[in-house]
């Protein structure tokens, strides 16, 4: 996803995998050694994994920068102590993907009273005043994409079955996909005619899909949340021998992209939750705290806020995607 | 086996003894609680390893590093405790350890067909090989365990305490399989508090004091009780029953048990006790005599009848309302019944009255130690230091304890079972002496025993029970063993 | 964890035997703790299977109640259901198992290694079993170690080996999906024989040589002498350590199945395949009637127990329900279930 | 789960027996046992935390030691070490609760509903720790009615529970997070008294609490009873079923209280708070010393063994080691503690 809009993308950012499209522009020239620190969920999961990775990659590629990541954990109890203890160690800036944004708004908001810029990646604090910069993943876009794209699909199948596989469903991200998908699909009087919720894990994918294709005997379109257990959902298909119908996948690893390239795989399309979030916010971090600035925009300072777009990737434009897409 | 000795962290359970066994005789241990008779045999048996000293077998020096080994070399063991697994069937339990089987898969028919021979040979073909173990009454279990010991053929066989939950019918039958295993030429080592039994079958007697050997193979025939007796305390104890019975000291009966029924268990009993008064219950082991006390205290929910103290009514099977009334119960089976094992002595004897020394909730464990002392004491529990783990315990010393936590407590009505099983003549004594005590003060008594002639010692008023019913209720006085014994054959057989 | 089920109709009469142990401990449990594991219990799981399918059939019709449909339960069940039956030992053994969740994602990860496939490919598939199930032996192996010669009580050992082996997996895979290529492989366990699917198969032999070596060995019986109590066993003369080494092996070596079959499921290796099995598996065991505490366990209802969880699910499925709604009446059907079985067993005993 | 760590040395001692009880029963052990958890277990965790401070000292250097860090090290250990020493009462009672964590999450759900907040916004923020306490307690009396009445095994009964509450908290909250808006609330319990955070005098109170009741009340040497030997106590007249009813209760009212004291910290109820928090309980229960089987346990030992976990935890983050590492680390850590502590009581024992 390296080369999306908007702008701050288009100094390249790396893919997942690290290797950096290298990053013109003055911004780069070394300047004090800053120190980041970053905290995710746990990293048992093929795109938290990218997410990490490619954070500590792009901290990498900066000698002025020290790196700080901290155990990546579910527990907000835990992600909240991390800040914590990073308030206490005085870094420069703090990079976070809440585990759950409201739960640690308050302690973000602590190290902006601390003084130190905080930058949020993907799942949004409850408070403006707990981040400086935002980088927000769209999950409602992502699921408005995947039902825009089935409704294309399904032209005027006004009966189509459509079925959703959701990640864990505990999850406030998880509810905005589906609130997403079912805006759309109502748009061209569609809806989720069959629900089923897995954990990101292959085999929660592959268990679920089993269930659910047996509970449908006859689909038009699936979407499935997540790549990382798309590939479960993938064997559960091809076990139970059925095609009658296309899927949509969520994420966009590099795998189902192999898929929508080869053209004869079920998946028809993915739609992109960029993975280089975290990339992009250490990098973001690092100008905060080096009072850069975003030299591609006029406007000196670093915006608040950053929506990253939710491209649907197709065979049309998979090319495109797959060289940085990541490896769930 | 020369000069053992056993130290466990804190006491020295064993401190050089001496014990010489020859083939084809029955060589008694004798013992108080506490002399280390159990631990001797671990050793020998493998079970623990000695300290110091040395093991010969057959003259050569052997090192027992585990039961298996032991086993190997043809020394099998009926231990105190009652060492079977619940889970698996009778059979099982008796070929645990050298099953019947060929390649790991287990031969069942064999196994069974076997298990019923020897249960057969100790007189026990009630007990079907199949039957689960954890359903059989602690004698049941005390069977399969003596057949185990037999189903190796074994040069010597160990048997600690083993007619401690027989009666004596199936004591008989135990001595005729020794008899039989002696003049096969097997050595056996046999442990029992009972003199009589020493008497009826011992040839030759090692005692034990304190961890120590006191006399080393004395010939039973030459050896008076009484010699024996001051050998084990060091002392004179006297073994008639604590003196006669004080007898009731009033009317007014403070238990009144009425149609008491569990049905499959026992059928309607109807009696009462007055203040002061013991009412004993003999019969065989099986009869249903535990049952019926325990469902008189309420452990057991009763199927009909009633229970009243001081005239007040028990609610049914519950055990709670039974000891506010003022009931109280030593259980047959001490440690699963009985004892919290990995706590101290004193809690273990304030158990029933912990609530009691405390003040809104709070306890006074100072008051509790203070009282669990002076009763350890007055029983000469040894050792009588009640910090101490009562898992640490011998047999005899635990039974014991039971005993003390209802004289803390203090009731109207005690009902024991088995109070002087495991326990030593000394101690016996001291047991019988407290009962006449606690019945001069006008508590009443409810005794179940499988010693007959300790029932009919002790208590007032008699009840035979056999197959759950009672067969027969009269004085003490007008009764004799041998009367018993056919009331219960009669019972068992109607 | 969030699997639990209608199961426990199954054992209620023995639930109250284990429970006793902590909470009271009546005559008449004493005399069905006597009775063991008989008929009863397996009556009511039976019973609990049925009012399932009944269920599911008034509701679903013949999209339940189907011979395809019955075969995805039967897959479903096949992996969590190898894993319990290992599990059984274990913790009839008296021990716990909380690793065999973590190991199994470590075993698909080490059997789809880029070296490991490349071997296969050189070779044959088998050495991607043999891979899963080396590795499983090993952990199960270093957990047995731990638990009878080191002392560490089984809960704690099997907990470290849980937290060590998905980290590892993570190292090993850089947390990345592994793909299987060799298609031999998949073929092979995604294959069915006579229209019944091969791990289906493959879950039916592990469930009947469970049963057997449980039953009608002298492995499975000193596998309840240790757990029953272990001072008789040794006193008997058993070995109690190399036993307790052995169950934990086995049990290990069941993960290792298992992870081949998770694997031919997914066609792919992951190190979160597996989280929170373990306690799917305990769930199973002990709903099927074996005693927590150790001392008595039994196969033929765990195998119950396990096809009551999935049966349970594919019934939410089928009705779409939605996830939360599921959990709830899950929680609610558990109890009820025990309860009502309560019932049935007191009545029995009159 | 994840939480684990060198606590073990703690209790080598300890696990011996309990785990002897599974393994093998030599006389040492039965004295072991016997010796109870006396000093050398205390003087074993202690060892345990001194050995990670120095380590986090010597790798972090003031970073690690300094006041701020320690005051972060409790308030992260405030909430589980809260929920831990309910559950220690449990453990000791001789049953096991799996739904502290998923009733803790459906606490904070319902003290932060739209309802609750209004009537919380009319009268006093009290409204909503009463309604978490009441939420805690009310789960743990059906618990505890299920356990002694109802004679289910505490696993199962447990294992419903949390299933169940988990549902209902994501019914109640649509999934969503429910922020705090009543700032009266936040102000009280994010504030401090003498520089201390409140939620970590909380969790000394409850400490000190927790400590009086099982070691100086009639409550407390009940539980012993109950879990040492439930038809020992039951002949005693001791009213097990009631004393296990109130066990679970009193579990459940810690619970209620650690909700407050999440909510505090995150200023939001969720319906996936505290998920695992059973395992990493239970984890520093029985690391601290406790029995598994019940019959005897320890606060102490449960503090020691909470904090362990977390300076550990602590330690590897300021150390800023992969997480994969961590777990690996971790895992060895712990076994690593168990086994030194084994030599370690060996020792002292000759
Ligand atoms: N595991 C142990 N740890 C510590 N002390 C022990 C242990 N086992 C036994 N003892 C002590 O060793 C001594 C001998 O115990 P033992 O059981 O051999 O006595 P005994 O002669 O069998 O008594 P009884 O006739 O009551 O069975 C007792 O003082 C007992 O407290
Ligand atoms: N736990 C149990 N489960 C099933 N049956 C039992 C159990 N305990 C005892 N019984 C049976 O109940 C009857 C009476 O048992 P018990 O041995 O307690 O009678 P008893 O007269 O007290 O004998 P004793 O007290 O001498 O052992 C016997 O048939 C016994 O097999
Ligand atoms: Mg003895
Ligand atoms: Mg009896």
């Amino acid at each position: 996803t390296g080369n999306e809009p908007p702008a701050p993308e288009t100094e390249a950012a790396p893919g997942a995998s690290g290797e950096s499209t290298a990053g013109g522009g003055a911004n780069d020239e070394v300047g004090e050694t800053v120190t980041i620190g970053f905290s995710g969920p746990a990293a048992g999961h093929g795109w938290i994994g990218a997410i990490t990775q490619g954070a500590q990659n792009e901290a990498d590629r900066y000698e002025d920068v020290e790196f700080r990541l901290s155990e990546g954990t579910d527990d907000v109890n835990a992600q909240i102590a991390q800040i914590q203890q990073f308030i206490n160690d005085g870094v420069d800036a703090i990079v976070v993907l809440p585990f759950d944004g409201a739960a640690l708004t308050a302690v973000a908001t602590e190290a902006m009273e601390a003084g130190i810029p905080v930058v949020n990646v993907d799942r949004e604090f409850s408070s403006p005043f707990a981040a400086r910069t935002t980088v927000l993943g769209d999950n409602y876009g992502m699921g408005v994409s995947a039902g825009q794209y089935i409704c294309e699909q399904l032209e005027g199948q006004s009966d189509a079955v459509v079925a959703e596989i959701a990640g864990i469903d505990s999850l406030p991200l998880t509810q905005d996909r589906s609130a997403g998908f079912a805006e759309a699909l109502g748009d061209c009087g569609l809806e989720v005619s069959n629900r089923v919720a897995a954990d990101f894990t292959v085999a929660g994918g592959e268990s679920v899909t089993a269930g659910l294709l047996q509970a449908a005997p006859q689909i038009d379109a699936i979407w499935n949340h997540d790549d990382d257990q798309g590939v479960g959902v993938l064997a559960a298909i091809e076990n139970a021998g059925r095609s009658e119908f296309f899927m949509v996948g969520g994420a966009g690893s590099a795998n189902m992209m192999r898929e929508i390239q080869s053209g004869d795989s079920v998946v028809q399309a993915t739609v992109v939750y960029p993975s280089t979030q975290a990339a992009d916010g250490v990098r973001l971090a690092r100008l905060l705290a080096q009072q850069k600035g975003m030299s591609d925009l006029v406007q000196f300072e670093v915006p608040r806020e950053i929506q990253l777009f939710a491209p649907v990737v197709t065979q049309d434009n998979v090319e495109q995607y797959l060289p940085t897409a990541f490896e769930s | 086996m020369n000069g053992i000795v056993k130290v466990f962290p804190g006491v020295r359970a064993l401190d050089g003894v001496d014990l010489h066994v020859l083939p084809g005789e029955v060589h008694c241990l004798l013992g108080q609680n506490g002399a280390g008779k159990s631990t001797l045999i671990k050793t020998l048996a493998g079970a623990h390893q000695p300290t110091e000293g040395e093991i010969r077998w057959k003259g050569e020096v052997v090192k027992l590093t585990s039961t298996a080994a032991a086993l190997k070399m043809g020394i099998a063991t009926i231990f105190q405790e009652l060492d079977v697994v619940d889970g698996l069937s009778v059979a099982e339990n008796i070929f645990l350890g050298n099953e019947l089987a060929t390649g790991g898969v287990l031969k069942r028919s064999e196994a069974n067909r076997r298990a019923k021979e020897l249960l057969a040979r100790l007189g026990h073909s009630e007990i079907r090989p199949g039957r689960l173990v954890g359903s059989l009454s602690a004698a049941g279990k005390q069977v399969v365990q003596m057949a185990r010991a037999l189903s190796h053929d074994a040069q010597l066989i160990i048997m600690d305490e083993p007619s401690a939950v027989l009666d004596q019918e199936e004591v008989n039958q135990l001595f005729r399989v020794v008899n039989t295993l002696r003049d096969a030429g097997v050595a056996i080592v046999y442990i029992s508090h009972r003199l009589e039994e020493i008497r009826q079958i011992g040839d030759r007697i090692t005692v034990l004091k304190d961890g120590r050997t006191v006399a080393t193979s004395l010939a039973v025939a030459d050896t008076p009780t009484a010699k024996l007796i001051s050998l084990m305390t060091g002392r004179d104890v006297v073994t008639n029953f604590g003196g006669d019975a004080v007898g009731p000291q009033s009317e007014t009966p403070v238990l009144e048990v009425d149609g008491l029924a569990l049905a499959g268990t026992f059928e309607p009993v109807t009696f009462s006790v007055r203040p002061g008064e013991v009412v004993g219950l003999a019969g065989l082991v099986g009869a249903g005599r535990s049952e019926i006390i325990e469902t008189l205290y309420g452990a057991r929910r009763a199927t009909a009848g009633t229970v009243k103290v001081n005239g007040k009514a028990l609610r049914r099977g519950s055990v709670i309302d039974a000891v506010n009334k003022g009931i109280g119960l030593a259980p047959e089976e001490r440690k699963s019944q009985g004892l919290l094992l990995d706590q101290p002595i004193y809690r273990n004897i304030t158990l029933s009255t912990f609530a009691r020394f405390a003040k809104l909730g709070v306890l006074d464990e100072r008051a509790e130690r203070a009282a669990a002392k002076e009763q350890a004491t007055a029983l000469q529990l040894a050792p009588p230091d009640v910090e101490r783990n009562i898992r640490t315990l011998s047999g005899g010393n635990q039974q014991k304890a039971m005993l003390a936590r209802w004289l803390v407590h203090g009731c109207d009505v005690l009902l024991l079972d088995e109070p002087t099983r495991g326990v030593d003549v000394g101690a016996r004594a001291e047991i019988y002496a407290l009962i006449r005590e606690l019945t001069r003060r006008g508590t009443a008594v409810v005794l179940v025993s499988s010693e007959i002639e300790e029932v009919l010692g002790l208590a007032d008023r008699v009840m035979v029970v056999a197959d759950g019913r009672v067969v027969h209720t009269g004085p003490a006085t007008e009764i004799d063993e041998h009367k018993v014994l056919d009331l219960v054959m009669e019972g068992a057989h109607a | 964890m969030s699997s639990s089920s209608g199961t426990t109709t199954a054992t209620g009469a023995d639930q109250v035997s284990v429970d006793a142990n902590q909470g009271e401990a009546t005559p008449a449990r004493k005399a069905k703790l006597g009775g063991g594991l008989g008929l009863g219990q397996m009556i009511g799981l039976v019973v609990a299977l049925v009012a399932l399918i009944i269920v599911g059939t008034v509701t679903a019709g013949d999209r339940f109640l189907s011979v395809p449909n019955f075969l995805v339960i039967l897959e479903q069940a096949a992996v969590i259901g190898v894993i319990s039956i290992g599990v059984t030992f274990v913790i009839t053994s008296g021990g716990i198992d909380l690793s065999v969740g973590s190991v199994m994602g470590l075993a698909t990860i080490w059997a789809t290694t880029w070296a490991t496939q490349n071997l296969a490919g050189e070779f044959h598939w088998i050495v991607m079993v043999l891979t899963a199930l080396a590795v499983g032996g090993a952990a199960g192996l270093i957990n047995g170690l731990l638990v009878a010669y080191g002392r560490v009580v089984s809960f704690i050992a099997t907990l470290a080996m849980l937290v060590a082996a998905r980290g590892l997996a993570e190292i090993i895979s850089g947390r990345q999906t592994q793909v299987i290529t060799d298609r031999g492989f998949l073929d092979f366990f995604r294959g069915d024989i006579l229209g019944i699917p091969m791990i289906v198969w493959m879950f039916a032999v592990v469930a009947v040589i469970g049963w057997f070596l449980f039953n009608r060995t002298t492995f499975g019986r000193r596998t309840i002498a240790v757990g029953g109590n272990p001072e008789a066993a040794r006193l008997a003369g058993i070995n109690v350590k190399r036993h307790t080494m052995w169950v934990f092996t086995l049990a290990g070596l069941c993960v290792g199945i298992a992870a081949t079959m998770i694997l031919a499921r997914t066609t792919a290796g992951s190190s979160s395949t597996g989280s929170l099995y373990e306690l799917d598996a305990i769930a199973a065991v002990v709903i099927g009637g074996t005693l927590l505490v150790g001392g008595r366990g039994t196969i033929v209802g765990t195998v119950l127990g396990v096809l009551v969880f999935q049966i349970l699910t594919n019934v939410f499925t089928q009705n779409n329900l939605d996830s939360s709604v599921q959990a709830v009446a899950k929680g609610a059907i558990i109890v009820a279930a025990v309860l009502l079985q309560q019932r049935f067993a007191t009545v029995k005993r009159r």
